[in-house]
Formats: structure tokens, sequence, C-alpha cells
């Protein structure tokens, strides 16, 4: 039915203005202040699920690539006052060169096995970061971090870094979108399902599982980039294994096999450890205990449970008209 | 096109795993559009030797040669941009995906869609998709599952995904086929199935080499049979001769039946 | 269908522009009270400095608010945990200035956390005492909404090669130091003095927290012939490196500074420890007045022995107590100024006074060492010189 | 030699920790990150019975062994049934067993306090001096016991019912079903045996390193390091990794760094499964065609 389609465009439109005039409803700074992190965060979700849900290379070592892409950049605009829009190309792109380095010891690695490698590569980076103190000040960190300009207007509050944020996470998912859907993203799946299969059919696996290593890498680096003038300051702190399994279960949680997952994962994750403050002491067991109910009562996440809802939707004549979407064929 | 009768020519292969001699000096040749079956009891190295075809084991010795050029060993995603497809003795699908996106996996070296096309939606990515489609819808109607395209493939029963790999490999639009053991685990009614499939296959123009099992089957559809029994290749030619010879009828026929 | 986007996106974009142009930030109305918001770990590796911390103010608070020590206004505190991790103590922050509308900020106690707290507050005009983090880097920004009431590490690191030289007769030393913000600030304070005093610095190792395991460096240092070891760190690993050291035959003089002074340290260090040289700002033993006040009513409260980060966050509420005092006003501006001038209070660890760069130099620093069961004082030292 | 024979005390507990992450991941395929916070609960059930109730060390050690894995087999009943009725993806097992050490380590938080806690070596930690070479009795203890407890493994996994099983459904899963071994009753019992080895690793540790709350996440993941060089899956070969993890490390801080030295060991990890996916200690088949 053509009311439908239409109230599927229609539902997109709300939904953009919503997004665009967010910051004007909230008037409590700390709110967009976590609305900005989790699109930060976002970044290195869809990357991640690029990775992890798509092709079946779990990384539990993403903070590695967020502190490179944090690091760069940030070095490059402190020591060479080179323009954040010039830094954060070099920091995806060396991202991305140790994506691509992690990748070549990963194609031969599955499981446990390869969890342990994206560990350690988290790990020796963070060492690196912290013992390397003539680049990156070691343990105190990179402080004074400048701020970036947009058409000669300085970014600094928290609406303008929603925009910033905002633009960069719509193209970051857009991007993400397209190669799920499309040739990359089902040889992706296809390697995920069964490697030697996907041989077989003539798919290089190993180039693609280098290609999803540097693409995860570059959606890091990027949040990398975003995350150090957002913070206005860097320390090995950031950037632990804690970070890495936050980023993993936000993707799970959302549902690793979509992009939509991504999305809902991390602000889904994000506001609730902040929420959960309330709860004081307790709030990391129920944290604990919310991540144990998702995957087991909702093994491929919140977003699996779309079609569901969907089908529900459907019963509804008036939410359908709101809500519904066509399943697309994928 | 081609200027040759000798599609897929196997020269002077050896393998050797530790103390056993899995293939001593095995060569045979199959013609083109022909279907070309590879028997011999177990550990007559089969397996073996089919390994070595499809790229996952490195031989100690020997060539292999398609279509007169070289074909690289322990590179299996080479096969199919050459014109080689395979399926596997215990069906190897992506199981949570749909028939469809299975067989499209299939069209992969035919849809050379540039990065930069898909990420702006440009016109060569429609095209290629369209066409990869097309291709792969093509395949699930010989085989007959088009009703099923949407459907989950681990959703499916053991025959209908046996005929999803065959669509897949199809779809990779080969020269030659090589089949590890298709009909295991099939019912008679199947089997007739897939019987029906491998000879309309041939007429279509495709050459097929199979290993198999069940000799019942090797004897009706194969136009040439060759045997391995240790390693060593004791006999080739046609099923009559295959029948009658007296070494494959004391090492493999004699035993079991 | 993207043209129809583009006019209707632009047309949002404009009136985004306009409205956020025009909102401007509301101010805080509540009368007279003056909330103080307080950032530190209370789970993760350093609990027990943000739940020490935790404890004290609430302590000092309850003491001010029942004696009216801060004029007319009441004193209203928010504690908000942030791990230990810069980015959650970033967002703690946030929550204090935004949602609790507090108008200053205690905290935090890891300086990669304080440093992060910093860009918030720096950016909203809230001033922010620290009385955990000794990082140097944290008032060398010149950051001038920063205040530390944590003794200064270069004059601890001072005070100790100077005693080893000078009483001690000590011409080697080696360095074994965290390898986080506090330890290698520490290490690289401790290395400048050695220089300065011509002491010689034969190995500096470091170690990652969390390790246990501190034999293999000890051994280097073994090996270097050092005279002493200096320790910068936290008590677990302290009294880990103690034991350690004893086990491996390393019998040298050990010192150690602030951030190890607990009383744990002499229950888990044993008699490896026994002889240790530490600077600390506050003795719970000691005979002065005021710490045994505090010490008496800590006890009583939480039947435990404060740390000396408790008694640094306690008198750091008693500074902001003093200054709302003299402000008369919550304006961070005010309350920033007349934090400047904080001058004539007499508390427990010291007769606070703030440097232009924010730093306390009115803190005492003791020289202790340990004989038994407890602390002993050696010599005090006035910062302020 | 001294810088070897310090990493074999560490190297004992971290072999018994690698050898419950094996255990587990061999038994019942799943990768429990948990492991590590098993070791921390081990130590303070070990440190509450010995410093609160004055009970001595070997009741403590026993006691303590059978209340984690207690706590084991409740993970396995809460947890991992359910994860495997719905047949879940390995990632999700990963996260729920990580849900599974957040809950733990904040529970023992609030439990014992965020402070260290002294527990007593029972056999004083007095250094013994061999001319250059010094060992604490304590060390001996943990070389010993450690090596005992290993041994008890071997004995359970070889001449007991349920031993046999848990090998058998290692062997081939389904195969054992259709044996007729009860996978969920094998699957407590590799959950309760792994963990009551954590604890003894707690146990054996505690006197060494204290007991604090987060004391897990650092051995865990050292032991789960040392399972994955020798093998995951491989009893030898988790023994073997933990001794080598153990002397690597001494030997990497003391001579080359001690702020990279975890740095060199994870480099040379990923180098070693790079070059030999399977581990350093073991040769595994090939996979199937």
């Amino acid at each position: 039915m053509d009311i439908y389609r239409l109230a599927g465009r229609k539902f997109n439109i709300i939904l953009l203005a919503i997004v665009l005039l967010l910051p004007l409803f909230i008037s409590n700074l700390y709110y967009l202040h976590i609305i900005n992190l989790a699109g930060i965060y976002t970044l290195i979700t869809l990357g991640l699920n690029l990775l992890s849900g798509y092709t079946g290379q779990v990384s539990m070592g993403q903070a590695a690539y967020f502190a490179i892409g944090t690091y760069v950049s940030a070095l490059l605009m402190i020591h060479f006052q080179i323009s954040f829009w010039l830094a954060v190309p070099a920091a995806i792109l060396a991202a991305g060169v140790f994506g691509a380095l992690i990748g070549i010891p990963a194609m031969k690695l599955s499981g446990p096995y390869l969890v342990l490698a994206t560990v350690g590569f988290g790990e020796i980076t963070r060492l690196v970061i912290l013992n390397w103190t003539a680049v990156t000040k070691g343990a105190a960190g990179l402080t004074a971090i400048p701020l970036p300009t947009f058409l000669s207007i300085k970014i600094t509050s928290e609406q303008d870094f929603y925009y910033l944020i905002i633009a960069i996470v719509f193209v970051g998912t857009y991007i993400a979108y397209r190669l799920a859907h499309s040739k990359i993203g089902r040889t992706f799946s296809a390697i995920r399902e069964d490697e030697l299969a996907a041989e077989a059919m003539g798919v290089p696996v190993n180039m693609y599982k280098i290609a999803a290593f540097v693409i995860s890498a570059m959606y890091a680096g990027m949040a990398g980039s975003l995350f150090g003038v957002f913070a206005g300051v860097a320390s090995p702190d950031n950037f632990t294994f804690d970070d890495s399994v936050a980023f993993l279960c936000m993707s799970v949680v959302g549902g690793n096999r979509s992009i939509a997952g991504a999305i809902i994962g991390t602000f889904l994750l994000t506001v609730l450890s902040e929420a959960l403050r309330t709860f004081q002491a307790y709030r990391l067991v129920i944290y604990g205990g919310i991540l144990i109910f998702t995957v087991i009562y909702m093994p491929q996440g919140i977003y699996g449970m779309a079609p569901i809802f969907n089908k529900w939707i459907e019963r509804q004549p008036f939410a359908k008209l709101l809500f519904w979407q066509k399943p697309s064929r994928e | 096109m081609e200027s040759t009768e000798e599609i897929l020519q196997i020269k002077h292969i050896s393998k050797r795993f530790g103390g056993l001699q899995a293939l001593d000096n095995i060569s045979l040749t199959v013609k083109t559009n022909t279907v070309h079956g590879i028997i011999g009891p177990n550990g007559a190295g089969k397996t073996t030797l089919f390994n070595v075809i499809t790229g996952m084991i490195q031989p100690d010795d020997g060539k292999l040669l398609f279509l007169q050029r070289e074909l690289p060993f322990l590179q299996p995603h080479k096969l199919v941009p050459a014109g080689i497809a395979r399926t596997f003795q215990n069906i190897r699908l992506f199981e949570s995906m749909t028939v469809l996106d299975n067989v499209l996996i299939g069209q992969h070296v035919h849809t050379p869609t540039p990065v930069i096309s898909i990420l702006l939606q440009g016109k060569k990515a429609s095209h290629w998709e369209r066409v990869a489609y097309d291709e792969a819808m093509q395949s699930l109607e010989f085989v007959g599952l088009t009703p099923k395209s949407g459907e989950i493939v681990k959703n499916l029963s053991y025959g209908q995904r046996r005929l999803v790999e065959f669509a897949r490999a199809l779809a990779a639009k080969p020269r030659l086929i090589l089949l590890d053991e298709p009909a295991a685990g099939m019912n008679p009614t199947e089997k007739a199935h897939l019987l029906k499939i491998v000879l309309q296959l041939r007429e279509k123009g495709y050459t097929i080499v199979l290993i198999e099992h069940d000799m019942k089957l090797v004897m009706q559809i194969c136009q040439t049979i060759t045997v391995l029994d240790h390693g060593n290749n004791i006999a080739e030619g046609q099923p009559e001769y295959i029948r009658k010879h007296p070494e494959v009828i004391s090492a493999y026929l004699g035993k079991g039946e | 269908m993207l043209k129809k986007y583009a006019k209707l996106i632009g047309i949002i974009i404009m009136l985004v522009m306009m409205v956020v142009s025009v909102a401007g930030c509301g101010g805080n109305t509540a009368a007279k009270t003056i909330k103080i918001g307080v950032v530190g770990p209370e789970s993760g590796g350093a609990a027990q400095l943000g739940q020490g911390q935790r404890k004290a103010i609430q302590l000092a608070v309850d003491e001010i608010n029942a004696k009216k020590g801060a004029g007319e206004y009441k004193l209203e505190v928010f504690f908000e945990d942030d791990e230990g991790n810069p980015t959650k103590s970033a967002s703690a922050t946030n929550k204090l200035i935004q949602q609790s509308k507090v108008n200053i900020i205690i905290g935090a106690i890891h300086s990669s956390a304080t440093l992060a707290d910093m860009v918030v507050t720096g950016r909203a005009g809230i001033p922010q005492i620290t009385a955990g983090s000794t990082g140097s880097s944290i008032t060398e920004q010149g950051n001038k909404w920063l205040f530390r009431t944590a003794v200064n590490d270069e004059f601890q690191a001072n005070a100790l090669i100077k005693y080893a030289k000078e009483v001690k007769g000590i011409a080697k030393i080696a360095t074994f130091t965290a390898a986080d913000d506090y330890g290698q600030s520490g290490a690289k304070l401790l290395a400048a003095a050695a220089k300065k005093q011509g002491v010689e610095l034969v190995a500096n190792p470091t170690y990652n927290n969390g390790d246990k395991d501190f034999k293999p460096q000890l051994l280097t240092i073994k090996e270097q012939g050092a005279q002493a070891i200096f320790m910068w760190g936290l008590y677990t690993d302290a009294a880990l490196i103690a034991k350690q050291s004893r086990q491996l035959g390393v019998n040298v003089q050990l010192f150690g500074a602030s951030g190890m002074a607990a009383l744990k340290l002499i229950e888990l260090g044993g008699d490896a420890v026994q002889g240790l040289i530490l600077t600390q700002t506050f003795l719970p033993d000691s005979k002065d007045a005021k710490v045994k006040e505090f010490v008496t009513k800590y006890k009583a409260k939480y039947q435990e022995n404060p740390i000396p980060h408790a008694a640094q966050a306690y008198d750091t509420v008693y500074i902001i107590a003093a200054a709302v005092k003299k402000a008369n006003s919550t304006k961070p501006e005010d309350l920033r100024t007349a934090l400047t001038k904080t001058a004539g209070l007499k508390l427990v660890t010291g007769e606070p006074k703030f440097s232009n760069r924010g730093d306390d130099i009115g803190k005492y620093l003791l020289i202790t060492t340990i004989k038994g069961p407890n602390f002993e004082l050696i010599k005090t030292v006035n910062t302020a010189n | 030699m001294q810088y070897f024979l310090n990493g074999l005390p560490i190297g004992a507990i971290y072999a018994v920790v690698a050898l419950s992450y094996s255990l587990i991941y061999t038994s019942s395929g799943v990768l429990n990150w948990s492991q590590g916070d098993m070791v921390m609960l081990g130590a303070y059930i070990g440190f509450t019975l010995t410093q609160v109730f004055h009970w001595s060390f070997t009741p403590a050690l026993l006691a303590s062994m059978v209340v984690v894995g207690l706590v084991g087999v409740i993970v396995q009943r809460l947890i991992l049934k359910p994860l495997r009725e719905r047949k879940a993806p390995p990632i999700n097992v990963v996260i729920a067993t990580l849900g599974v050490a957040i809950i733990t380590r904040n529970i023992a938080l609030a439990i014992w306090g965020p402070d260290a806690q002294v527990f007593p070596s029972p056999v004083g930690d007095k250094p013994l001096q061999l001319s250059m070479i010094s060992v604490t009795h304590q060390d001996i203890l943990v070389v010993c016991v450690g090596i005992l407890v290993m041994a008890i493994l071997q004995y359970f996994l070889k001449y007991t019912k349920e031993g046999k099983a848990l090998r058998a459904v290692a062997q081939d899963r389904r195969a054992a079903v259709l044996m007729g071994v009860d996978t969920q009753k094998s699957d407590a019992v590799a959950f309760a045996a792994s963990a009551a080895l954590g604890a003894s690793a707690g146990i054996l540790v505690a006197p060494i390193f204290f007991v604090t709350f987060n004391m897990g996440a650092g051995i865990g993941l050292k032991g789960f390091v040392a399972a994955v060089i020798g093998g995951l899956g491989s009893i030898p070969g988790s023994i073997a990794g933990g001794f080598f993890l153990g002397t690597l490390e001494s030997l990497a801080g003391g001579q080359i760094s001690s702020g990279y030295r975890d740095a060199i060991t994870f480099a040379l990890l990923i180098l070693v499964l790079w070059l030999k996916p399977s581990g350093l200690f073991i040769t595994k088949s090939r996979q199937k065609v």
C-alpha cells in the first residue's frame, strides 16, 4: 500500500527533525554530553558490527584503534597546528594501517585465539602509549587538545559538538549501511558463516578479513579523533581493556548483525551506565545482570527483536501507519 | 572456443602423509563435456586427490593444468576465476543466510563492483547487483528452488540444501564442476533428482568430475571412470571397461559386494 | 526525493540555529545553600581512596552545617563515582554541574580523571579543587579554576632525597615507581631532585598497575648496587615491593611518598616495611589537637582510621566553607576569588594558602618512619618555604 | 637462575588458572571470562575462614574450593544452560561470563570492602638463602600444592566416572550424547571443577599478593594467555604454558624493560599465534573438510 510507504517516509522526516532539533529540547547539557559521547561510541560500534557481527571476527581490542585515532589526530593538532579536518583523515589512515597489521595474524585465527590476539594488541597499544612518554606524555596524557573549527566557527559548546558528531555519525552510518547491504556485506556474512565455502566460491577470504579489520579500525580511529577534541584531554586510562569490552557489549546487546543494532546498543548502554549512577554501589551489579539477561533472552540483540515488534505493529492500524516499515530484502 | 578436448589434466601428483603414500604419481585427464567419476575403496586417496585439486593440500610433486594453464596449489579462491566450482561432501552452506544470498555469493568473482560505487549507490553497483540477482535466480530455477529463494538455509531439508549448494556452484559460472560425494545421505528419490540434474548439466555443456561411493550411480552417469587404490591409478575407462577390469574387481568390487 | 529533503533540512537547520543562538543558560537561584559536587573512584582499583574521600567529606559537611561554619550558607553535597575512568569522570562532573547544579567541584583523585574534569569545569566556569591528584601537569596548565589541596609531589621528592643524602648518607639510589600518572610524575621529580642534590640514580624501573610480581625489577636494582629504593605508588604495591625485596635479600633503605601512607601499609607489609621512611601530610596518632579531633570523630562515625587522603578531603570542605563565608555568594567567580585569598585557617593537614598556580603551599609535610604498628614522626617541614 | 626460579611460583598459579580455562573450554566449548573472579572469590573465602573464623589452612582451602565450585554450578545452571538451550552464538556466552565477572567483583567489593586484606602464609614467608638464590617457603608451597592440585585433576579425569564423562564430551559432544552422557551434568561438573581450581589458585596466591576485590582481572587474563600459549584444551599444554609464561615474564621484566613487560609478553603471544595458531605445545589435527 502506497499510504504505508508515505507513512514510512514521513517517519523518516519526523525522525530527522527530532534529531536536528533535539538540542533545543534539552536544556540539561549533561544529557547532551551523554548523547554526544554515545554518538562517538556509535562510530566504534558501527565498525565493530561490520567486523564482529558481519564478518564474525570478534575483537576485544577496539580501544586500541580508538586510542590511535585520538593520539594521532591530537598530536598532529598540538605539535603541527594542523586543522582538525586534516588531522582526522590522518588519524583514520593511521588506525587503518594498524587494523591491517592485526588483521594479518588474525587471518589464521578464530574463536578464543582471535579474542586473545585482539586483547593482546589492545594491551600493547595501551602500554606503548603509557611508556612512550617522550611522545605521548605517558600516563599524564595529552592536555589542551585544540578545539575544531568549522567555517571559522569555533566548535565549543555541547550543542556545537552535537551537530559535529551527529553529522559524522550520519555519514558513518550511511557508509556502514551501504557496505552492509551490498555485495561486500554479503561476502562478509559468508565468511562468518563458512570461510572454507566462501573461499571455494572464489572469495579472497584473507583480503576481506583484513578489509573488515581495516574498516572497523578506521571507524574507531574516526571516533578517536572526535573524542580527543570533545574531551579536550586524553590519557591511557581512556583506552583500557574494559573500554574494549564495553564496546563489544554495546555491539552485541544492540544486535551485532545489523547497523541499527549498533546505534541502539551504544545509546542504550551508554545511557544505562549513566542512569544507573543512582543505584550507587549496586549499579555495576545491575549492569552485569542486564548484560546477562540480554544475551540470554535476546540472542540476536535488541534489534533482533525488531521482526517480532514489526509483526505486532502490523496488527495495530494506527501504529502501523506511523512506524511500520516494509521489510527490505536483506 | 576451446581448442582442446582436455579440460583438466592431473600430472604426476604425489602426496605422502608421514609413512603413508596417499597419492603415488597420479595422472589423469578429464575431457571436456564429460562426467568423470573418481572411485575407489576407502583410503584409496580419492579425498586427498580432491583436496589437491581444490587447493586444500599442497602435493609433494606434480602439477595441475586447467585448459592448458597451470593451476596454483593452496589457493582455493583462484579456482572459481579459473572456471572451476565445487560442492562439499558434508554440505557447507552459509547457514543463517537466505537461499538467494547463498547463491549470490557464487556470483562473487563475476560482479567486480567498485567500492566507491557501492558507497555512492552508483550505477555500476546497481547494475552488477541486478546481474548477480538474475544469474542467481536462473541457477535457482535450474535446480527448482525458485520458491525457496527467501528462506533461511538452515530451515531447509537435507536434499534442498544439497540443491542450494548446486545452485551456488552453478552461479559461479564454471566450466568444470567438482562434486564431492554428492549423493551421500540422499534417499533414492533425491538421488534420482540429482542424476537428472547432472545429466542436464552435461547437456548444457558443463564438465563434471565427481567422487562417489555409490557405484550404481557412478556407472549410470559417468562417461569415464578412474579407479584409485592405495594411491595408485589402477584403471581408467568407460563404465563397461571398468566393470570388467580384473584389478578393479579385486580391489574394490570384489570386496564389498 | 533528495531535493524535497534538502529544502526541509535547510529550514530545520536555520530554525535550530536561530533558537540555539537565542537560548541562554539558566542561572541557579537556590538561596543560601552551596552545593558541592564530589567526584572520585568509589569502585574500581582505587575504591579505597574514593570511599575514604566520601566519608571524610560527609563528616566535614555535617560538622559545618551543625555549627553553621559557612555563615548563612548550608552545605549540600552530591557524590558521583567515576570508577577512576576519565571519560566517566567527565560525565560525572557534567552531571554534577548541569543536573545537580553544584557551585563547586571536589575531585577527582586519578590525575587523568582530574584533567578530564578540568576541561568540563573550565568550560563551565566552576571552581574545582582536587584533594587527591598530585600529577604535575594539573597545575602547570594555568587553569584558573583549578585548586589543589593535595601535597605537591615536587616538594616531597626534594625533601625525601635531601633527607636520604644528609641524614642517611646515601649516594646511590634507585626509583621504583608505578607506570601511572602518579608514579611517572614521581619518577621524574625524584630524578630531578637527585640531580639537584648530587645523588646518583642507578636504576629507575617501573611497574604497571595490577602487577604483583616485582622481583625482576628488584633484582635489577640489586645488581646496580643501589643503597636505597624510592617507591612512588599505592600502599598495596609498596607493601608487596617491600616484602619481595626482603625475600630477595635486598636489604636497602626504603623510601616512599604520601600516596602509600596508610596504616594498611604497615598491616600488609608486616616486618618488611619496618624502618621505611615516607613523607605524608597526616599522621592519625599525631599529638596535634586538630588531628586528634578529626581522628576521634572519624573513628566514632566509621569505626576505622582515616587515610591521609581523607584528611585532605576533610580540609578541603573547610576551605570551601571559609571561602563561601568570605565571598558571601555562590557565584563561581566570587568563590574562586575567595579561594585564592584563603588564609588564616588552621586545619588538619596544614595552614592552607594557594599559590598563583592553585597549589596549596601551606601544607605540613611530615617525614615519618614506620616503627612497630605505627608511623613515627621524624621531622615536620612546612611547604610554604 | 634467580629470574627463572622467581617465575616458578607465579608460573604454577598461572598453570592452575590456565587449566581451569582449558577444562571448561574443552568440555563445554565456553570461553569463561569469569575464571579470574573465581580466583578472587576463592581467596576471599579462604581469607574469611582463616582470619575471621580461624580455621587452619588445609580445611579452609578445601572448603573454599567446595563453595566456589558451587558458585560454578550456579553459573552453569543459571547462565550457561539457558544460553545453550537457545543456541546462542559464542560471543554471547563470552559476554554473559563477562557479566558474571562484573557482578562477582562488585558483590565482593560490597562484602569485603575496597581495602586489600592480608592473608598470612601458612608456612611463613622467610626466605631460604641458598648461596646466590633465595626462595621462600610460600613459593615452595605454591609450587607443591599447585602440582598436587593438577595431579588430582588428572586423576579425576582419568579414573572417575564424572571425569571420564567429561573427557568423552570433550572428544566429541554429539557422540557423547549418543553414548548416553548427560551433557548438562558434565557441563556442571566442568564448571564446578574449574571454579574450584580457580579457588585453589586464589588461596595459593593470596599470601603472596594480598586479597583485593579486583585481583581477578589480572590473574584471569594471564591464566588465559597461558592456556592459549599452551594450546587451549590441552592439559599438559596449559601447565607448560603457565610455567612458560611465568618464567618469560620474570625474564622480560628483569632483563628487557619492566614497563613494556606485558607488551613484550603479548607481542610474543601474537607472534606465537601467528606462526602456530593452535598453541606452542600441542599439535592440533587439521580442520576436517
